[in-house]
């Protein structure tokens, strides 16, 4: 038992044991948004959603998966091999190391560092670039529209996505997520959401839009694209992009949690619980927005970020510093 | 970027917002949907099926069917076989089982076979229509499984004494 | 009810109609040589196409264009008739662009050319189809006098106004008020 | 990607004609026939250059079922069935349209009850259909809730329509001269109560799609279409009325017993797929306001016209108008004198509706080739017959 404990005091177990743990978390947490999804889903459509298999059918996405796993793995014959299954490891993979500086709670800190923001921020960058190579991979001309969509909106979804992130880290002081939660307090006046509405709105757009969700999933758009990057996938292949997308929504829900919900900070219960509460809050309403809204154009959706979001976010950028120089002033 | 652009986003965003509260509000609402093995649906009395013969008023698990073939006839899509028994001629052997042609025969008085291919059926009602005895009508039973097309190969007369049996 | 502008087509009948009994109001009767002066005529004065149909009789493909104005009774039915063996029309697509794909058509179903047609190969059948399904067979054909109104005959000559033909006894509509249709018992 | 070379395709003729040559910067991309917004078995050959579209070419004829041949093949009766299964989602106008040729040609008087019965399931079905499409198309633009509400309403018609004709889809419930059967006592009740719930889900509708800013982005100024190109192209009805033009076969050749009704025929001048969107959301009030007419008034009486099941009309040919929930739809019909129609002629409105799609796609985005194809109201099994 004391070498159990030596061994988990030891900073690179702490950290593998944390991804071990991360992988589960992510996995359980997929099966459970899937089931979320599906059900949000159907009671906006006034529909039951799934009923039968288990209680409530809480067990349908294992089924699913079970399904998934079960399938043959199709790869196209003119397609690049390589390329096509690096793509969903690709997709899979910076997703666990985004887990690493999520200010769950101060016990559960696997790898104190001051940069963790920055280290999201450059990890979640990444899930693009395998994208890019799923719809070259997979030789299909839907396919490369979507990867083509998926580049460019990355592209200009990053730069108001960032800005906000930062009006908020110059409010804080500091890069850490930690410290910034922690320089907020308890009461949702006390948040940076409160505080600094505006880089909220432009960071919760911006995620939407990075994650590929509705009403912003034009690179899958699946009315027009038939299913975007992913069209050739089986199986696990499509499996894994589509856990990499619950992964992602919960980073970047987390992220949000932590720079503008006050984090793990709450009355009463334990912050752990708090930290999920307000990410499950943030994921229900962004799954609500995709059951509710259309499709935007993808010219409207780069207009978006350049012509509103970009200018805003530089402006809101702007006076946090201004007020942040202040306050050192004082 | 003039002040009307602001104004129309700002207007564009509160339509969003209005959307969202009306998806929210019918995920408050409840379900309309009919879960179906728990539940039926009301309405399958107004429901046409494959047409089923009419048995007599006083035998029921005999069919009122003169096997005039007219409705046969009028069918589009020929899914209906009527087969009556050929009269046996004075002197010839009474073959068993009896010789059946397409209807009409001469001196049948009642359908020998009557099969439905109901595959082939669009369900227009025109042989319901046709019928000038009332013998043919609409059965309202939508749950209907087979396996392979012989499934839907229906002898009416068969199914009209299962029914009459029941 | 006959419009005006008809005059100016060169056509070489042209035959009111009765649109209670048939829904269109003028029959026009033209040659391959007129059609395209015909609808240009028709577009000037905005007409909407409707449709190209043709019909497989006796003395060759007859081709029916079919046009109305936006508003009121307005059909009017052009028709001409190409043999058998070269049935060539031009097209008329060049002033009415949507009769591209009713000719078409035409040409999946009866193998009739239009010439000048931008695009003219299998539309609804499929491009390696042999034949023409709507061509009937030599003894099924019918002619002008077996398919057309009385009125229609007499008024292009066809048939004879004071004495009907004997085979031809029901071409006038029987009374509107008539409900009972003499049928063919079984 | 591969370089396209037309002399390796072997069996698809479309394809090589539609090649450009030199592909240079450019792409041509089947779209269809197994698209999710390709509404059944639609295929469109385009050209892009990047997401623009430089051409398109729509390749129909996947679902053909060579009904006018059919037809000659069978009595005039039994052909009735098939005219339920060329528009599956308007299938009474075109069982009008057919029955309605055949009572000219053979000069039936229809009875004022199946006049006014004709009326109201005609425009249940309008509705249905236009209900249908609004699902469809939001389904087409990424919205994937409104099309569940639009089928909650749109299974109130059908349990009133199966009550009727004893099928939900395709149904044959005209017959030459009248229609199949006499409604139930409760199908006036149940009309009113419908037209009182469809009243008012509309604000909800409007609400939730027609003034959602997204949408309009997607509609607006989208495949603009002015009157001079939808008249040479033969485009009617939603399609000719978004673009401002007021007809509609309803009032210009009043069939039946329209004539005896109020109701405004919604128009919009701007041409685009919002206009167009706008007209089909208005006819669905319009035809409230004509079943609430028809249902206050419908007379007593027989239902059908005593018609022989084999009938043989007088030779001549004649041709029915009716206004579908596409457009007008025409059946022509002509008689040699014999128990079965020499030529049947279906014109329908989404064949020349669909020809369109070419002139509004050129120089358009893809997103937009498909909120363009959604416009257009597309019932691919009608194009194709």
């Amino acid at each position: 038992m004391n070498a159990f404990l030596l061994f988990i005091a030891h900073p690179a177990a702490r950290i593998i044991l944390w991804l071990v743990l991360m992988f589960a978390f992510i996995g359980f947490n997929g099966l459970i948004l899937v089931w979320v999804e599906r059900k949000v889903a159907a009671y906006v459509q006034r529909r039951p959603g799934p009923l039968h298999v288990g209680p409530q059918g809480l067990l349908q996405p294992l089924a699913d998966a079970i399904k998934l796993m079960g399938k043959q793995l199709v790869t196209p014959v003119a397609g690049d091999k390589m390329l096509f299954w690096a793509a969903p490891l690709l997709a899979f993979a910076p997703v666990t190391v985004c887990f690493l500086p999520m200010p769950f709670e101060g016990r559960f800190n696997p790898l104190p560092m001051n940069l963790g923001l920055v280290l999201i921020l450059a990890f979640s960058g990444l899930g693009v670039v395998s994208l890019c190579l799923a719809g070259w991979g997979s030789n299909n001309k839907w396919s490369l529209l979507g990867a083509a969509r998926a580049v460019a909106q990355s592209v200009a979804y990053e730069v108001p996505l960032l800005l906000s992130v930062m009006a908020v880290a110059i409010c804080a002081g500091s890069l850490d997520l930690y410290a910034i939660v922690r320089h907020q307090g308890a009461w949702p006046w006390q948040w940076y959401a409160m505080k600094n509405p505006l880089a909220f709105f432009i960071f919760l757009v911006c995620a939407v839009a990075e994650t590929n969700r509705a009403p912003f999933d034009l690179p899958e758009a699946e009315s027009e694209l038939t299913a975007g990057f992913h069209t050739e996938y089986s199986g696990m292949g499509f499996g894994l992009f589509f856990l990499a997308e619950y992964a992602n929504m919960v980073i970047v829900a987390g992220v949000a949690a932590a720079l503008f919900l006050g984090g793990f900070q709450g009355p009463l219960l334990p912050g752990v619980w708090w930290y999920l509460l307000k990410i499950y809050s943030i994921l229900f309403f962004i799954i609500w927005l995709r059951w509710t809204f259309p499709r935007v154009r993808f010219d409207q959706l780069l207009n978006i970020s350049w012509k509103w979001l970009t200018p805003l976010a530089l402006l809101d950028f702007a006076l946090a510093v201004v007020v942040a120089g202040f306050r050192s002033i004082k | 970027m003039s002040f009307s652009k602001i104004k129309e986003a700002l207007t564009g965003l509160k339509s969003l917002a209005i959307g969202l509260g009306l998806t929210g509000q019918a995920f408050c609402a409840e379900n309309v949907t009919v879960i179906y093995p728990k539940e039926q649906v009301d309405n399958l009395s107004t429901y046409r099926g494959p047409v089923e013969l009419v048995g007599k008023d006083d035998a029921p698990e005999v069919p009122k069917c003169v096997a005039c073939g007219v409705c046969g006839k009028a069918c589009p899509s020929n899914c209906l076989t009527i087969l009556s028994p050929i009269p046996v001629k004075e002197g010839e052997i009474i073959s068993s089982p009896a010789q059946m042609g397409p209807a009409p025969q001469k001196g049948a008085k009642g359908p020998g076979q009557f099969i439905l291919d109901f595959s082939l059926c669009s369900l227009c009602g025109q042989c319901v229509k046709a019928c000038a005895h009332k013998a043919l009508r609409y059965s309202n039973n939508p749950y209907l499984v087979g396996y392979n097309r012989e499934d839907f190969r229906f002898d009416l007369i068969e199914r009209l004494r299962k029914r009459s049996r029941d | 009810m006959i419009p005006e502008c008809l005059a100016a087509m060169g056509a070489t009948h042209v035959v009111a109609m009765n649109y209670a009994a048939t829904g269109v109001v003028a029959s026009v009767s033209l040659t391959p040589e007129t059609i395209l002066n015909a609808v240009e005529v028709l577009d000037k004065e905005g007409y909407l196409l409707e449709d190209v149909s043709a019909s497989d009789l006796k003395e060759g493909f007859e081709i029916a264009y079919h046009f109305s104005l936006f508003e009121g009774k307005s059909r009017l039915v052009l028709r001409l008739i190409v043999s058998h063996d070269a049935p060539t029309v031009p097209s008329i697509s060049r002033v009415y662009p949507g009769a591209d794909w009713h000719e078409r058509e035409c040409f999946d179903f009866f193998g009739i050319d239009f010439t000048g047609h931008p695009n003219l190969h299998y539309l609804l059948l499929p491009e390696d189809f042999e034949g023409h399904p709507l061509v009937k067979a030599e003894k099924a054909r019918k002619g002008l006098v077996d398919v057309m109104p009385q009125t229609w005959l007499v008024a292009v000559g066809l048939a004879n106004p004071e004495v009907p033909k004997p085979e031809a006894p029901k071409a006038e509509k029987p009374e509107p008020q008539n409900a009972i249709v003499a049928g063919v018992k079984e | 990607m591969q370089t396209f070379d037309p002399s390796t395709m072997r069996g698809d003729i479309s394809s090589i004609r539609f090649e450009p040559g030199s592909t240079q910067d450019k792409m041509i991309l089947n779209m269809g026939p197994q698209h999710p917004s390709a509404h059944g078995v639609l295929r469109i050959m385009l050209e892009l250059d990047g997401e623009y579209i430089i051409r398109a070419e729509p390749v129909i004829g996947y679902i053909h079922r060579m009904h006018e041949w059919i037809a000659e093949q069978k009595t005039y009766l039994q052909f009735m069935p098939n005219m339920g299964r060329v528009d599956y989602l308007h299938a009474m106008a075109w069982n009008w349209a057919y029955a309605g040729a055949v009572e000219r040609l053979v000069g039936i008087q229809v009875p004022e009850r199946a006049e006014y019965i004709r009326v109201v399931v005609t425009e249940l079905n309008r509705i249905s259909s236009h209900l249908v499409w609004w699902g469809a198309y939001l389904l087409d633009l990424g919205a994937f809730t409104p099309v569940m509400y639009a089928f909650d309403d749109r299974e109130q018609i059908l349990d009133i329509l199966q009550a009727v004709t004893g099928s939900r889809l395709t149904y044959s419930y005209f017959t030459i001269g009248g229609v199949y059967e006499d409604v139930p006592a409760d199908f006036s009740k149940r009309c009113t109560e419908f037209v009182k719930r469809l009243r008012s889900r509309l604000p909800m509708y409007r609400d939730l799609v027609t003034d959602n800013m997204i949408l309009r982005g997607r509609c607006e100024g989208i495949g603009e279409l002015s009157v001079d190109v939808a008249r040479r192209y033969g485009a009617t009805g939603p399609v000719l009325r978004g673009s401002g033009v007021d007809s509609d076969t309803r009032k210009s050749e009043p069939y039946g017993v329209y004539n005896r009704f109020e109701f405004r025929i919604p128009t919009y001048t701007e041409g685009d797929a919002m206009a167009r969107y706008r007209v089909r959301l208005d006819e669905l009030e319009t035809s409230c306001d004509i079943i609430e007419q028809a249902v206050s008034s419908l007379p007593e009486g027989p239902v059908s016209a005593k018609v022989a099941r084999v009938f043989k009309p007088p030779k001549g040919e004649a041709s029915m108008a009716v206004e579908g929930a596409r457009g007008k739809i025409i059946v022509h019909v002509r008689s040699d004198g014999g128990p079965k129609p020499y030529r049947v002629k279906l014109r329908a409105p989404g064949f020349s509706n669909m020809s369109l799609f070419a002139e509004l796609a050129r120089g358009t985005m893809l997103s937009d080739a498909v909120s363009i194809l959604g416009s257009l109201d597309l019932v691919i099994p009608e194009i194709d017959r």
